[in-house]
């Protein structure tokens, strides 16, 4: 306390008069009172060591503004970057939506109150439906990676199997938590892929596959970008009896089959691509997606919501499908668990699909496949580079070799930023055998005149 | 509004944006790639999604936001265990500047000193506030911020060599369901201890349940119920004492700040929601972080990759060693979140810190006293005592009288304009409601809560089928919830819906019938 | 919500914002200067502010947003002459950028060399699309920059010696009353033609009018009723054939984009709202913009400052010859309302724009065809016809029949979630109703509107006395007008309505009565 | 049009299937035969010639984006400009408020479908009402400048005189618009201000006042941020019997007397250092308040709110006070000319008044006081700068005089932009009796540490 006590703009009854008014309400001498089944023993005998406040939003305001001076964003440089977080353009209205205070600030509220919350989401997950061709999606949850591992212990309870194959082209990151999360119910083993294609080894998928295995989880595209045939795969996994996942950009989509339609049985990703800012990893969600089936469908953790008529005819209303699969409803008796994950970011995708419409979908995906086309002819035609996977189609991304430059990626990339580019990530720690290489990634952001200003710093950098 | 699901509202043609422009050299460097796709790989029908124009897409979404009772727009209190605090909107928009909003996880340690600052400097103010000595922000919730504990609860074990022996984690039925769930999925066996009489975690049914095979306690204090556990050092070390360790879920831990933390009880793990405590917004349900507090014996085991400060003040991003539980998250986390969070610290310092708990601590006895004098209404267990952020009452007394229940009283609420829920199964607590005011009321909104709550009390005596049939003054009226549990008929998407009424003969309401 | 005027919220002591603080040097060294100032002149008594917390604030303002119908969430083509069309949110984001909304106007040239470009552009734009010659952007409304227009009518002839004896400026009665009052302001003897039997402009009136003492014509085209006048030609000669000036009010241009220009028309000045026709947001009535395009011989006379591109592509800032009228408004206007309006037309080039106007009629001959088959409703004028951008209807025969006004029809449509409103003063149509549908709306949206006008109609017939009493699912009932206009009991502020109230005695709603 | 017909996400009948359908509605056989009234020799026989659109949000953020990154704002350099517009803190929910879809895009609706839009103007005009003293308050007109103009006009169709007196220490600008809006009906003569003091000549001001004279218009602060004793100019005009018109910054009522309190008849001026952004210009808008005395109240020009019961008892609502004073109603008979104007600002005037409270008003203007002070000791230090008006006290600006010091202000101000400055504004053009002098401004944005950068980056530019 100092001398002069401080009333604070965001705790109305800081003001002395109200706090000695209310203490004298609940009969209390002093806010010591309360405390009283804290025993001496475990309080604090000194405040807390922080930093000095900035208590003028003035201040605070210019504090923090100083501090993000020193970011240098993708905005004002052209970035290669991908890896699973993704520069699209976010349209305007994403932010609108997603910026209003009614679903920035709403919680937990019931389908009445909230009523705009739930149809929302629910338009979220049934816009997703139509993108994947699949009638059962979730609600948002952390990101791709969780949807992954959360989709390989819905096929091992589903499938009553603990093996699962995981593709070894999926990435490090997402192999990790998949095997960190999973591995108390489930053995994982990986499946190689194919260093001249970067898709997945049939043979070594093959050879893996046994009535013991529960799945196989596949990126489609993979984290090379690359496509694999998905129906080929399939056939090899249900032969076995096993259950496919795939993980899929769901931004690919306009243009890449639905993985459902060559016999994913479940379906899942991150929807950052769909209207999110980066935000430095502020911006993913995960979906999980499935046919409508009862026994599937009562494997998933997360809330599922549903459509229902009320009291009024011809009235819509939403609530939750089969709550008492979830720890919500059971606890541990629950499927896996549930809590705040990334609503907002799946009332935004909504507003992003219901923004693209089919054809935007279509023009966006055909728009990208196209650019990274031409990406990879000219990045092809300079000395020493080399695309690691001449064999395969890629969406959104590909490895770029710079193995026979002389070079390494760091120093590339150290040469390309002094040109305010963002050269592409850095692949010789997560998959040595690749040797001295970057994946790059290109959206409807670039322009042709971006695309051929990478190859012109490239070439400068190279000789340099 | 009586808004149409969005499918209903598609006008064949209309666009709402447009894509860029391939130039021409790319298309015609790149006219053939569509057919270069491995067989089956090239989607053959669009998908069906709406097509609107982008005003019509607009106006669909802001009338649904109206339809949604965001904290910003009432008296928010009836969310307990919530922590619906305000969320300062200086924090939102400084969050979503480009220089925040446009930056890649994997861009250069020397691209965003800035953020990596904000992470570090957020890092140490939890450990100031935890009295632990290593934090991660990696988590995107509370729930994955418990999950990476118990990871590294595991990991720990795993590390001594232990894991086979220790596969019993011990909670409370007051504790967060994801407590029990966490250790569910982590493999292990999860042992639930009830009340005492007193509504006190029974310490003696903890010392019965410790045991070789305990690997930790994971506990929440207060609990649901706002009863601080006195004995909770005691908890700590019946786990010590076996050699399990300590979790403290504190997730809310919006009462304590700066009065006790985990250090002074002797936990070794603790978490907390930065969007209760910390006041980032709810956001419907995230995003979020959930941000994992330890000591340095743990430190080794956090998720990977870590921020480390350099000498010279730069900051660097470390992958982390050997015994690093690895990834709980994609890249570093929600960042953005974090810088929310950050900047509300910033402003409030170690004094506000500790006025925010003292509020809201103030805030809740207040209430309480004011909603105990409604008949009907009581607040079970610690008779005569004080609570700390939240109180778990019970409407008991009234369903006996009336046969409305909590649930109830919560869709009558809602007419009056503030969200009431009753938290979590199972209901230990007979028609719970949970109150939590937090710091962010005034004296007049308490009020206000308190009279609605009596007001529908009243309500509940004088009209009961009223209260049954609640809500009268929202979007919809009540929903046939019996759709919702069954196979043939539940709908969790327009075309799952569209099937099932095709199946069912359900006429599907058209837009005009539906205007008023 | 049934929110309280802001004063009654007001809680002691309470603060939303805290004020940066003074450095003790500061403080040290300037301790004594309120001392200082003259006698008198220190404020004794704070001003009487509501104290509020920032959560209360903002709850307040989002109640009251919510209460407001604004066009993002109606089919808003009932409030006619005012061209409500889609404001694209993305022209939004980018006039809040701080490279955007942080500019001093005064700042060196060289410092803004963007908002200068877009300013400069944008005044060609509307070079083409008017025709004329020279462009400034300083008013800020229409109606300013129809007094800058007269401004520079009045100094044309001053400058040539005539001012003395041109002292008339004719208008139209369907032109916008700010037309006749602005030349008012100017001095002028307004006078005001009224139409011919079937709605046109009467060119015989007009050349009657027309002499020595006409200083200019100024008119719209299409007049609010929508209809072209194709003798405008003539009407532009019978000015200039008297030496006279033809002013062109072009505040809603929507329907003639690439179709027609003042130039064509022979016109000497024109202006545009940029808040109707080139899509900047109404906000409740400005900022906004209104542009001036003259012609060379009119160019001098333009207000100062003036925006001069240089060989080398800079832009500088020129403060204008001898014979500018000055200055009409603080520094170069609302330069962040030019911007969006340069986006608008960015995104849309000269193809879009066509498209804008075509369909912005075809959506009005559309509407009008639907509207017209509503037993009671009217197209007075020009039978047969098509219009333009917009129409003035008529409901006299449905109020000779039931009684109901079209004011009512208007609280009703309110019920249904759509403005309407009746349009300017006087009422030369009977029971008027001006619908200008933009091309910002669908198909469904127009047919929705048409079906609620057919529906309130035959409610008017069914009831008309419930119609009489709209609005009945509005934010409030009808209000007692006569409040309004006495002297006595009108409160323009709340420190007013308290002292009228004290000296009438009637009773302050309190906030509980109200809530429902 | 092209081959290809374009579909526009602006235009929702741009679609050819939709545009063909309702052609034949109206039984039209094209767009065509809408404008037949349109004569052949009024048409445009080409296609405007206006730049190539860019049809994609992303390409046109892009585009709109990198012609900002031309501009050097406020936030990144310390600026003292001033002069009319002001560089304050921007509360966060101001820009939240006035950023809602609601406000941003409402218009002319009724009272009933508006109630929030008339009830959060008219309280505005009572939080104004508060700090000014005064019973009435026009919903904002376009700027300052407008207001005083109108205030001119009131006053002289108030007395019916015919001669209002301006204080020469008025912006020029300002000075230029009452002119030319008021000389229809007003004779105007400038009253000369003190060299020494920059304040009123009183001996000029009472050597002019006569019984013809309707008015003096007046700033407090002026120009220059001088504060006048506004009592005993008061005194003199009331004994002419004319009417005293002040022109006032509301952020400076605080700590200053309302005008109204030493007599002021009308009182005017600008909201924008009221939580608007300086938006080049783009945040202004103007006041007009007075007693609540019929006669004046019937000259107001623009729209004046009032509360009134509704037929629902102890309800409010709103409505048009005396609406036939106005052109709406009245066309050339009504006061001047009313239409859009600066709503939003006003609505955000008064989420700002509420936020700020009593005691943020008068700590605001506290403050204000004290770093013009403290700036002025410190500036007036430094070799060959003077304060030109070092006879008065001053809130926000004040002129520093650099005759003396060998440079100009030009010149001045060059060094400074290259250290990150912006200087004051030059007045050697519009106050050429001023010398080489500049306007130079300070608020609560300013730290100590500000102006002390000030100061050392002004020693070495004038020792450069």
């Amino acid at each position: 306390m100092t001398s002069k006590p401080q009333v604070y703009p965001y705790i109305p009854n800081s003001v002395p008069a109200v706090k000695a008014a209310m203490l004298a309400a609940t009969g209390a001498a002093s806010v010591e009172e309360f405390y009283a089944d804290v025993p001496t023993e475990l309080r604090m005998d000194r405040p807390l060591n922080l930093p000095a406040p900035l208590l003028s939003e003035a201040r605070l305001k210019r504090h923090v503004q100083a501090i993000l001076a020193r970011n240098r964003h993708c905005g004002e440089v052209l970035s290669f970057l991908g890896g699973g977080c993704y520069q699209h353009h976010v349209p305007a209205i994403c932010d609108e939506i997603n910026g209003r205070s009614e679903f920035l600030t709403a919680y937990a509220g019931e389908p009445y109150d909230d009523h705009g919350r739930f149809q929302a989401l629910w338009e979220y997950c049934s816009m997703m439906g139509e993108l994947l061709n699949l009638d059962v999606v979730s609600v948002p949850t952390y990101d791709g990676m969780q949807a992954a591992a959360t989709a390989c212990c819905m096929a091992a309870r589903h499938s009553g199997r603990r093996l699962v194959l995981l593709a070894a082209n999926t990435s490090a990151d997402k192999r990790s938590h998949i095997k960190t999360y999973g591995r108390s119910e489930i053995d994982f083993v990986e499946v190689a892929f194919d260093p001249i294609t970067g898709l997945l080894d049939r043979g070594d998928l093959r050879a893996k596959l046994s009535q013991e295995v529960a799945a196989l989880y596949l990126d489609v595209p993979n984290y090379f970008g690359g496509i694999d045939e998905g129906q080929a795969i399939a056939g090899l996994v249900k032969s076995a009896g096993a259950m496919l996942i795939v993980g899929v950009d769901p931004l690919s989509l306009g243009v890449l089959t639905p993985p459902g339609d060559y016999g994913a049985d479940i379906v899942c990703g991150d929807i950052q691509s769909l209207g999110m800012h980066m935000s430095y990893g502020g911006g993913h969600g995960g979906f999980i997606a499935s046919r409508d089936e009862e026994a599937l469908l009562m494997q998933y953790p997360s809330r599922l919501f549903g459509i229902a008529p009320t009291s009024v005819p011809g009235q819509y209303g939403f609530g939750d499908v089969a709550y008492q699969r979830t720890s919500f409803d059971k606890r541990e008796q629950g499927n896996e668990f549930v809590g705040t994950a990334a609503a907002l970011w799946g009332i935004t995708a909504g507003v992003f699909l219901a923004s693209q419409g089919p054809q935007g979908m279509v023009e966006l995906g055909e728009g990208i496949m196209k650019r990274v086309a031409y990406a990879r002819q000219r990045l092809s035609t300079l000395p020493g580079l080399r695309l690691a996977h001449p064999g395969a189609v890629h969406f959104k991304e590909f490895v770029l070799d710079f193995s026979a430059t002389g070079k390494t990626v760091a120093e590339v990339n150290a040469g390309l930023r002094e040109r305010a580019i963002f050269g592409g990530h850095d692949l010789s720690e997560a998959f040595p055998a690749l040797g001295q290489s970057a994946l790059y990634a290109f959206t409807e952001v670039h322009s042709q005149a971006d695309i051929d200003a990478l190859v012109d710093a490239l070439r400068e950098v190279l000789a340099s | 509004w009586d808004e149409p699901v969005i499918f209903e509202l598609s006008q064949p043609g209309e666009r709402a944006l447009l894509t860029p422009e391939l130039e021409p050299a790319i298309e015609a460097a790149a006219h053939d790639v569509l057919f270069t796709l491995p067989p089956g790989m090239r989607r053959k029908l669009a998908p069906a999604l709406p097509e609107l124009s982008q005003n019509r897409v607009l106006r669909h979404y802001l009338r649904l936001s109206q339809e949604t009772l965001g904290a910003d727009f009432n008296v928010d209190v009836g969310q307990g265990t919530c922590t619906m605090k305000y969320n300062p909107k200086v924090n939102e928009h400084l969050a979503r500047d480009a220089r925040m909003s446009e930056l890649h996880p994997l861009q250069d340690e020397s691209t965003v000193q800035g953020i990596l600052h904000v992470m570090h400097e957020m890092e140490g103010v939890l450990k100031e506030v935890s009295g632990m000595d290593a934090v991660s922000l990696q988590p995107r919730s509370g729930s994955q911020a418990i999950y990476a504990n118990l990871a590294m609860i595991r990991a720990w074990f795993e590390a001594r060599g232990e894991a086979g022996e220790r596969d019993e984690i011990i909670t409370t039925i007051f504790s967060h369901p994801s407590d029990a769930a966490c250790a569910k999925v982590l493999g292990y066996k999860v042992i639930t201890l009830y009340p005492d009489a007193e509504g006190y975690p029974d310490l003696a049914a903890m010392q019965a349940a410790v045991g070789p095979r305990t690997a930790a306690l994971i506990i929440t204090n207060p609990e649901d119920t706002g009863i601080f556990n006195a004995k909770i050092r005691e908890f700590v070390a019946a786990a010590h004492g076996v050699g399990a360790l300590a979790c403290y879920d504190q997730a809310n831990a919006n009462g304590l700040l700066g009065i006790t933390r985990a250090r002074e009880a002797g936990f070794d793990l603790s978490h907390f929601n930065l969007h209760k405590t910390f006041s980032t917004p709810h956001a419907c349900g995230g995003p979020a972080v959930g941000a994992c507090a330890v000591t340095a014996a743990l430190a080794p085991f956090l998720p990977r990759p870590v921020i480390v400060k350099e000498p010279d003040g730069r900051y660097r991003i470390e992958q982390g060693g050997e015994r690093s539980i690895g990834k709980v998250a994609a890249f570093m986390g929600t960042a953005s979140i974090v810088l929310r969070a950050y900047a509300w610290v910033m402003n409030l310092g170690a004094a506000g810190l500790r006025e925010v708990a003292e509020i809201a601590v103030l805030n809740n006895n207040y209430m309480m006293a004011q909603l105990l004098k409604i008949r009907g209404l009581s607040a079970p267990y610690a008779p005569g005592k004080r609570r700390i952020e939240q109180v778990r009452y019970s409407w008991a007394e009234l369903c006996a009288e009336t046969g409305v229940h909590s649930g109830d009283i919560g869709l009558r609420a809602a007419d009056y304009g503030v969200h009431y829920w009753t938290s979590h199964h199972p209901y230990v607590v007979p028609e719970p409601a949970t109150i939590e005011p937090t710091e962010s009321y005034s004296r007049a909104d308490l009020d206000e809560f308190a009279q609605i709550m009596s007001r529908v009390a009243d309500e509940a005596r004088a009209d009961p089928e009223m209260l049954r049939s609640a809500p009268h003054n929202c979007p919809t009226r009540r929903i046939d919830e019996s759709c919702l549990d069954d196979p043939k008929r539940w709908a969790i998407t327009w075309r799952g819906w569209q099937r099932k009424l095709a199946e069912h003969g359900v006429a599907t309401p058209t837009a005009m019938d539906r205007a008023f």
